[in-house]
């Protein structure tokens, strides 16, 4: 220790004392969320991918120079080479150009879905968390039926009530197919949220302050609802994206020539039998990326959203 | 006195994002058998921590043993593996928490929860471990025990549950009772009870305790010694009657004081403590106090003064302790 | 201190719970002077925080009449109270809760300004802002800041210039201070007392610190199970108690000094609070007096005058003051 | 398997009942559960595969698609050509040891006509006379001229001349049905314990949507000539993994295949692929009311655009043959010739005069390319993969050749049928399977709002000839009438023919005497497994 | 207990109904008839088939019928099997379909929650990660890629295993495995992050207070509180596995309710469509009131509340 002096026990000045005052660095919500966020290695795995399989699906179709629906009789089924680099399908069209192609239209329709189902259910899950108790268990009753009636009788409904001439099974029959009943669980997540939310303090001061429900739920429950919401929009997208495989695979997919990343696998399943595996490993694997990808972005999203866990 | 536990020169760190956050800092006290040591300060000081890691329930990581020794009996217990912490844990060395609400399993019978860790610690029959459960409310006044273990938490009051993580820590005879904020969530009727019963049992099982808490009341009532932290220090230990009558350092005067008494005056204001306590990232190189404290020298900023022994038992870490610090303590008064 | 500014009048309020009906507010009346702090002490869960709400009008009262200036605000209709509402305020308990995380400082403190469409300019509200964030100790580089970079004396002043924001008259404090640690505590009370004096504020403070109370305090009222038990000048009350429950709760505070800690008489009570749901006839406190007679668990005592400006409702009040009551127990 | 030398993989799951008792069981999968295996209410091919082994009719085709008698032993026709006396022959047995009777087959067919039984298929005995006005309700049972003149001679009278009748006399909706055994018991056909048939095989089991087993039937009068012990049929309805099941050794042969498959064994010349003749056309309707659909050279430039053969190769490989008429080939003439070569070819691939019937058809409506792609003109097809290729290679070359520009919209085959019928459509996917060896079976289709003209064609001139070739059986003016109601289709071109079917089937080398006649699936009836 | 299971009940009716009304009625506005056939029927016959199934008579009047005919339990007849009723059809079908389901159940639920617990024990070390990619692959395969797979490259070169059909226990492994990953990583997932949840919990710090071994605090204390989540979602999970998957049955070929249900919808047989998702509601119905008791036992919490909100 050094040598003390006189000088040292004088009083100390404001200002020494204020220039004490180092402050953790003052880090807001978000940022942090971020921050927690890119530590997840696993997620931001997801979220690069995520991102490179956007780009690719936007550029994709335009670097390999075919289009997504011309058909070359004389290169039917050829395996992956330097010029067709995932091989062809049985109409002799570049599979490269589809598989990007048909990635653009399953993004499309799993940010669309997802879009629909957080507004419906936000407003739907709003509305009934908000409502008095009678109206509330009304309206999660009809949620209920909804969710339970057979969604397959939904979706062709819809395909010829929607269909006019031209459209087919269009990408919008095929987003409201998606969306008819799979807005329920986020309507219940937000309507949880909402009872909750509504009981909270912050709520009850804007009540005080004199502001109505509308208020309430649009500055303070909505906002902080967002959290959950999102995780569970990052689990939509796929969701979506999987369900627009299956009804492919039911023949209710987008209409062709028009690819999806269902419909390829699909359509991939024919060639599996007779060795053409290519076919069907492309699309399947790319379903198979933004599964994961947004799975892992979503639980990654979950964990850095919990106040829990933050420190 | 034989001592049961010696805490020498601990610290505690956690590992953040932020960097390190030196949650104890170097803090040193023993407890003697049947002794009651409170541990009082501001919220963040450390209290837990220095609870949790006597007993190394820490998260490790993001928490870490810096440095010192925690001897329990002249066993270190930061050298302890977990195997032998389980050992110790629940049988040796119990800990009541804070929060009665939380603190027990919602969806395990009350009976089952109280003897678990006994069961495990002397292997007892289901039915000898139900007598003991029995016999165990029956100690903490809870009424009809048979029916009791039976039931689930939520069964149970508040002030009931307390008396049941009461029951849970005596269980075993242990010889050391670490209660942090074992009151805070309860009423002052049920408090006055809790505290009660926890002095009788001390009395009946001999057993040394540390109590946590901010309350000052508590302390007076409990307390045979008073540690005083700040910022993951010690900054002054006494005696109860050191420390409330004859107070040292300036933030366990202020503290005193920012208590209201029964006799105040309602046009007198209160007095406070400005500002809040340092954050531990980074924590300062001198006095942790310096920037809140009224008799702020310039000495004390960067350099943190060491224990200055008023008595025997009571200590102090100030730099208005020292010789030189004459004027300034003349300056402003500091009682 | 002639006309009440506020007259409670058998406030009920009810919650219906799976189990029956949960009375957690069940007939309290009192009066609040202008200018005035009337204190509101009681276990947890007696209905403290109940009645506060209630007062306001943030549940709608079960029964009951509440006067504020001479004009009855239950029988307002709901819509109309907007303007009402700018009268009287409340500060919550928990300053962790009480704040919206995602907003930042200005934005809470605008929020009253805004629903209420004060100040027609941005900059004029604020202007206001920064003068209210002055006032309750904080400055304007706290503005664009979010509540979680605050500690907890700093968050609850910013809820006290939030419910400063719209001049009310009369504000509700619940609890403002018992989640904060009690350095802190005493420069959130310093506060909310030179504001009261600066601007003429009426309170009710409910907290279940009695020092606390005592010392901000003009009249105390002790409440037990949804229902007044004892209520009178806070001197008077602290000295001379006359309710038994009064008596056990004074006697449980402890007290921060050893020797007189040590060496006081408390009442330990017995068993704990029952359950408020469909709460037996007679005295709430019956079960757990020491002076409980046959007539306690038949007949609820009556809220009387048994002082000059000291209320009880006990049975036994008039033994007890004249000191002649036999404990029971 | 590569397949170049015939080799005889040993299947990989023998049939433990087949390594015990040595029975020869032909195993294979009926893709679909039938949805009857009454005769009477057989609904398609489905059941027919099935039924064709359990029943024989009055007559039957032989192995070279001739049609013989069955369990007639001969018959006699008016002169006017309207009676047909049929003569049982002697020892025929229905499985149960029951005679069959001539009433069994008077019986059979007035059930088959029943309103009340409401039977699909009842309209394939309208040409019996009395049978459409009994089947509306508005004719009596006693009208329908069926009649058992004793046991053994049963006599039927038509309601015009039918040169095809005796081919019909062979479809699964003429079988007999033991009167006895249904008379008791209106549910025998549902469980195989009462089950009775009389042909050469009988029901050992059925579990349903999984499996169908028959039994050689001991009581069949040519059961010398069976050499199976039994016939198992599964039911999988996916053609992939059926392949697999088959490709894996778990079936002796197998029909529905899988597209990519039947182009891969083409392809390697695999020996186990058989190409089957098939009598059906694949064609598109074309809206004939619809501008410009309603234009002539609108249509044949459609017609002429479409590269017929590159579908064929490329796209359906199934040995296909580019359509060039209506008629598919397998059908013989009143020479006892084929009718589709002794025809000629009515229309090919030819992209200038495509171009050109294109430019003048849409100027005669007032219309430009432009136009053309403006109004979004759309191909209806039903889900399935083998119609979503051949759409979109149409759709491809015509948007190559012409310029214009057609969508794709799949529906499923309910909803088609019901918008061809309502006329909601521009062009749709069609195919037509014939029910008789006769062209009338595809030429009938065009009469003017006849049930099944979907296009909505109507030619005076076309339904006089039509309406010749079905009053008489004189073969020379029918087939003359036929050919030249045919010239006038394929010059009006209602519809767009791309090919004509073919059957493929898979069949393990160690399968013999599987065959195949036109309009049925493989006969399995006398195969035989040489292991 | 006794009231709130009534309540149910009722509740339950109500749900039932509602499902088979909007059913019957979207069903009926679904354009393609049972009996349209390429262009082979004449008027005729197709007014017999009309008049036989009594789709000749008003709309609510066959709403009523059928309503009727439901009340006593008959589902009807079958609008394209002439041989089975449609209870016939759902007596045998899902038995199939409840066995398949069962097993990929049990799978899921061995393997589900177990990987979840680890992934969440060893959060962001190996064995999170791998168990997530494991969880992860579950969910990401479409299951006619994964069933195609199988069938391709396991049930091929497994001498063992059969490649499709329905039979014996062997016919099962193969679609027990494809069906049961589905839930097994979403449980998975679920487990996870309620254990994680749990894991920060306070009674979690009691009971290593009293010195239980990381197993015993785990199995004891944790996994018991964790497991509420994945309950919950139980009822729907397994009602969707009891009634089939239609994608599943149809890869293996295996005569399962969910074939019969889009079977049915490509047919557009009505009584079979209103059969199967009759059916399939009541199951769902029940599954949801006996996942709610089971939720009453796993917690004791409920039963005081009696209506867990
Ligand atoms: N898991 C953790 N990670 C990082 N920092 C931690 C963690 N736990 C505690 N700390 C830090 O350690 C310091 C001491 O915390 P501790 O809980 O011991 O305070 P305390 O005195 O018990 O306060 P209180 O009265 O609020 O209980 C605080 O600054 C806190 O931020
Ligand atoms: N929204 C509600 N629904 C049902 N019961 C309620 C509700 N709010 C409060 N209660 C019940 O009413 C009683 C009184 O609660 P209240 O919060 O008013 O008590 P308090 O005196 O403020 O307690 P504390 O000191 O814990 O804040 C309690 O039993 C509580 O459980
Ligand atoms: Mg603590
Ligand atoms: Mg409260």
């Amino acid at each position: 220790m050094t040598e003390l002096t006189k000088e040292m026990f004088e009083r100390a000045s404001e200002e020494q004392r204020n220039a004490e005052k180092i402050r953790r660095p003052s880090i807001k919500y978000w940022p942090d969320v971020w921050r927690r966020l890119k530590q997840n290695k696993l997620a931001m795995v997801g979220l690069v991918l995520i991102i490179l399989i956007t780009v690719m699906a936007i550029a994709g179709p335009m670097i390999s120079g075919y289009t997504y629906y011309e058909q070359d009789y004389s290169n039917i089924n050829v395996k992956p080479n330097s010029d067709f680099w995932f091989g062809t399908d049985e109409l002799g069209r570049d599979l490269f150009t589809r598989t990007w192609y048909g990635a653009r239209y399953s993004l499309l329709i799993g940010i669309l879905a997802a879009a629909i189902d957080f507004t419906v259910g936000i407003l739907y899950g709003g509305i009934a968390g908000v409502s008095s108790r009678r109206v509330d268990s009304i309206m999660m009753r009809i949620a209920e039926v909804i969710y339970s009636i057979p969604y397959l009788l939904v979706v062709i409904l819809m395909s010829v009530v929607f269909s006019s001439q031209g459209s087919g099974t269009s990408l919008f029959v095929i987003i409201l197919a998606m969306t008819i009943t799979d807005w329920v669980p986020m309507a219940i997540l937000v309507r949880g949220q909402v009872l909750q939310l509504k009981e909270a303090e912050y709520s009850l001061a804007s009540e005080s302050l004199g502001a109505d429900q509308g208020w309430i739920l649009r500055k303070h429950i909505i906002p902080n609802t967002l959290g959950p919401i999102l995780v569970n929009v990052t689990l939509t997208i796929p969701r979506a994206i999987f369900a627009e495989a299956t009804l492919g695979f039911l023949g209710l997919g987008l209409q062709a020539p028009k690819s999806s990343l269902g419909s390829l696998a699909n359509d991939g399943l024919a060639g599996m039998a007779v060795g053409l595996t290519y076919q069907i490993i492309f699309p399947a694997l790319l379903i198979s990326l933004i599964m994961f990808s947004f799975n892992v972005l979503g639980d990654g999203l979950r964990d850095a959203l919990d106040p829990r866990l933050r420190k | 006195m034989e001592n049961i536990l010696d805490v020498k020169n601990l610290q505690v760190s956690f590992k953040t994002f932020f960097g390190e956050v030196e949650a104890v800092r170097d803090i040193s006290f023993t407890v003697g058998k049947k002794e009651t040591v409170a541990i009082v300060g501001e919220s963040g000081c450390g209290k837990s921590v220095t609870a949790s890691s006597i007993m190394q329930l820490l998260p490790m990581p993001p928490a870490f043993y810096k440095g010192g020794q925690i001897l329990f009996k002249g066993e270190d217990i930061v050298k302890k593996t977990e195997r032998e912490m389980q050992h110790i844990r629940g049988s040796k060395i119990s800990m009541v928490f804070q929060d009665p609400m939380t603190s027990l399993n919602p969806t395990m019978k009350i009976g089952r929860q109280i003897v678990e860790g006994l069961m495990k610690h002397q292997h007892l029959s289901k039915k000898e471990a139900n007598k003991k459960a029995i016999e165990m409310l029956k100690l903490v006044s809870v009424p009809q025990p048979e029916k009791r273990v039976n039931q689930y938490p939520h069964e149970f009051s508040g002030g009931m549950r307390q008396r049941v993580m009461i029951a849970l820590a005596m269980v075993s005879n242990p010889e050391l009772l670490i209660a942090d904020e074992p009151t805070t969530a309860l009423d002052v009727t049920v408090q006055a009870q809790i505290l009660d019963l926890m002095k009788e049992l001390q009395d009946k099982l001999n057993m040394s305790i540390i109590l946590i808490t901010h309350d000052l009341g508590v302390v007076a009532d409990m307390s045979d010694k008073v540690i005083v932290m700040y910022a993951g220090q010690i900054v002054e230990q006494g005696t109860v009657n050191d420390i409330f009558k004859n107070p040292m350092h300036p933030y366990t005067i202020k503290l005193l004081a920012s208590v209201p008494r029964l006799n105040m005056k309602r046009d007198e204001s209160l007095n406070y403590i400005e500002g809040t306590p340092p954050d531990l990232y980074i924590p300062p190189k001198g006095c942790a106090f310096f920037d809140r404290c009224d008799h702020a020298m310039k000495v004390c900023k960067d350099y943190m003064p060491d224990p200055e022994y008023h008595s025997k038992e009571h200590y102090s870490r100030c730099w208005l302790n020292h010789p030189l610090a004459k004027d300034v303590r003349r300056e402003g008064s500091v009682r | 201190m002639a006309e009440p500014i506020l007259s409670a009048r058998n406030i009920k309020k009810y919650f219906n719970v799976s189990g029956g009906t949960l009375k957690a507010v069940d007939g309290i009346s009192f009066d609040i002077y202008k200018g005035e702090t009337l204190g509101l002490v009681g276990e947890s869960g007696c209905g403290k925080t109940t009645a506060g709400r209630t007062i306001i009008r943030l549940y709608e009262p079960t029964g009951g009449e509440l006067f504020f200036e001479g004009q009855d605000i239950y029988k307002i209709s709901r819509h109309n109270m907007k303007p009402v509402r700018r009268n009287f305020q409340m500060i919550f308990q928990d300053p962790y809760a009480s704040l919206n995380p995602r907003m930042t400082v200005e934005e809470i403190i605008a929020e009253p300004l805004e629903i209420h469409g004060i100040y027609k300019s941005e900059k004029q509200r604020r202007e206001r802002v920064y003068e209210l964030l002055q006032l309750v100790g904080l400055n304007e580089e706290h503005a664009l800041r979010f509540p979680h970079e605050f500690s907890g004396g700093q968050r609850q002043r910013i809820g006290v210039a939030r419910s400063l924001a719209l001049n009310p008259k009369f504000i509700v404090c619940d609890e403002p201070i018992s989640a904060l640690d009690v350095s802190i505590q005493a420069q959130v009370v310093n506060l909310l007392k030179n504001l009261q004096n600066q601007m003429g504020l009426t309170y009710l403070f409910i907290a279940h610190d009695l020092s606390m109370v005592r010392y901000i305090s003009d009249r105390v009222g002790v409440m037990y199970l949804g229902m007044m038990m004892e209520l009178s000048k806070s001197e008077e009350l602290y000295d001379h108690p006359i309710h038994p429950y009064t008596q056990a709760l004074l006697s449980a505070i402890p007290i921060p000094d050893p020797e007189i800690q040590r060496s006081r008489k408390r009442i330990i009570l017995e068993g704990d609070v029952p359950s408020p749901i469909d709460p037996p006839p007679g005295c709430r406190f019956a079960d757990r007096c020491f002076y409980t007679v046959d007539e306690c668990r038949k007949v609820t005592p009556e809220f009387k005058e048994v002082r000059p400006e000291h209320f009880v409702a006990c049975h036994r009040s008039g033994e007890i003051l004249a000191g002649t009551a036999a404990m029971t127990k | 398997s590569s397949g170049e030398e015939p080799t005889t993989p040993e299947p990989e799951e023998p049939t433990t009942g087949e390594e015990q008792t040595g029975e020869k069981i032909l195993r294979t999968n009926n893709s679909s559960e039938p949805g009857s295996l009454d005769p009477a209410l057989a609904q398609g091919t489905h059941e027919s595969w099935i039924l064709n082994n359990l029943f024989e009719g009055l007559m039957k085709h032989d192995s070279t698609g001739q049609i013989v008698p069955g369990m007639a032993k001969e018959y006699t026709l008016s002169e006017d050509d309207l009676t047909y006396t049929f003569t049982l022959k002697d020892d025929i047995k229905w499985s149960n040891g029951d005679p069959v009777t001539a009433q069994d087959f008077e019986f059979a067919w007035k059930r088959a006509l029943d309103p009340e039984l409401a039977a699909d298929y009842a309209y394939q005995l309208y040409y019996i006379k009395g049978a459409e006005a009994y089947n509306s309700g508005e004719g009596t049972v006693d009208d329908v001229a069926v009649k058992a003149l004793d046991d053994k001679t049963l006599e039927v009278t038509l309601e015009s001349p039918t040169a095809y009748f005796l081919d019909l006399c062979a479809f699964y909706t003429y079988y007999p049905v033991n009167k006895a055994v249904a008379e008791a018991n209106p549910d025998w056909a549902k469980d195989p314990s009462t089950y009775v048939s009389n042909g050469p095989f009988t029901l050992e089991s059925w579990e349903h949507n999984a499996k169908i087993k028959l039994a050689k039937n001991e009581n069949y009068y040519d059961k010398d000539n069976i050499k199976l012990d039994g016939i198992d049929f599964d039911i999988i309805e996916d053609e992939n993994t059926a392949w697999q099941k088959y490709e894996g050794g778990e079936y002796d042969i197998l029909v529905t295949l899988p597209q990519a498959v039947v182009a891969q064994l083409k392809a390697e010349n695999n020996p186990e692929l058989q190409i089957g003749a098939d009598v059906g056309t694949y064609y598109f309707n074309l809206n004939n009311e619809k501008k410009p659909f309603n234009n002539k050279k609108v249509r044949q430039a459609l017609v002429y655009a479409l590269d017929r053969q590159t579908i064929v190769d490329k796209i359906a490989q199934g040995g296909q043959i580019p359509a060039t008429g209506i008629v598919p080939p397998g059908l013989l003439d009143e020479n006892g010739e084929d009718y589709r070569a002794t025809t000629g070819d009515f229309i090919g691939y030819d992209l200038e005069k495509a171009k050109t019937l294109l430019a003048e058809g849409l100027a005669e409506e007032g219309m430009t390319v432009e136009d053309f792609n403006a109004q979004g003109f759309v191909l209806l097809y039903n889900t399935s993969e083998a119609h979503k290729k051949i759409a979109q290679a149409a759709q491809e070359m015509w948007r190559t050749n012409l310029g214009i520009e057609i969508g794709l919209e799949n529906v499923e085959f309910q909803v088609k049928l019901d918008r061809e019928k309502a006329g909601d459509y521009d062009i749709s996917r069609a195919g037509w399977i014939g029910d008789y060896s006769d062209p009338m079976t595809m030429l009938d289709l065009f009469y003017t709002d006849g049930p099944f003209n979907d296009a909505g064609y109507s030619n005076p001139e076309y339904d006089r000839l039509i309406d010749i070739a079905k009053s008489t059986a004189d073969q020379k003016i029918r087939f003359d009438a036929m050919r030249e109601a045919e010239a006038i289709l394929m010059e009006d071109v209602p519809i767009v023919p791309v090919y004509f079917y073919t059957q493929p089937y898979a069949v393990k080398p160690y399968v013999t005497g599987v065959y195949k006649i036109p309009i049925q699936y493989p006969t399995i009836t006398y195969a035989d497994i040489n292991k | 207990m006794k009231k709130y299971l009534l309540k149910r009940f009722v509740m339950s009716i109500i749900t039932l109904w509602a499902i088979v009304t909007i059913t019957f009625f979207l069903m009926h506005a679904i354009p393609g008839n049972p009996f349209a056939k390429e262009g082979k029927m004449p008027p005729v016959v197709y007014e017999n088939l009309q008049k036989k199934y009594g789709l000749d008579k008003p709309l609510y009047q066959q709403y009523l019928i059928y309503l009727g005919n439901l009340v006593r339990g008959d589902f009807g007849e079958s609008m394209k099997s002439r041989v089975e009723t449609v209870n016939d059809m759902i007596e045998r079908g899902f038995p199939v379909s409840a066995r398949l389901g069962a097993q990929a159940l049990v799978f899921a639920l061995i393997f589900g929650p177990a990987l979840g617990a680890m992934a969440a024990l060893y959060q962001n070390k190996m064995p999170d990660y791998i168990s997530m990619i494991v969880a992860i692959i579950g969910i990401s395969v479409p299951s006619f890629v994964m069933g195609t797979f199988l069938i391709q490259f396991v049930a091929k070169n497994v001498s063992f295993l059969p490649i499709g059909g329905w039979g014996e226990f062997k016919h099962t492994i193969l679609p027990s495995f494809a069906l049961g990953l589905m839930p097994l990583a979403t449980m998975a997932r679920l487990m996870r992050s309620s254990m994680l949840e749990v894991l920060n919990q306070d009674y979690i710090k009691t009971a290593k207070s009293k010195g239980l071994t990381k197993f015993a605090v785990i199995m004891k204390h944790a996994v018991r509180n964790a497991i509420l989540p994945v309950v919950s979602v139980l009822g729907i999970t397994i009602s969707n596995l009891l009634v089939g998957s239609f994608v599943i049955e149809k890869i293996f070929g295996i005569p399962g309710l969910g074939m019969f249900f889009v079977k049915s919808i490509g047919n557009r047989d009505y009584t079979l469509i209103m059969g199967t998702t009759v059916f399939y509601a009541l199951i769902l119905v029940l599954m949801l009131l006996l996942v709610d008791i089971t939720y009453m036992l796993v917690d004791p919490r409920i039963r005081l509340t009696e209506e867990g909100h």
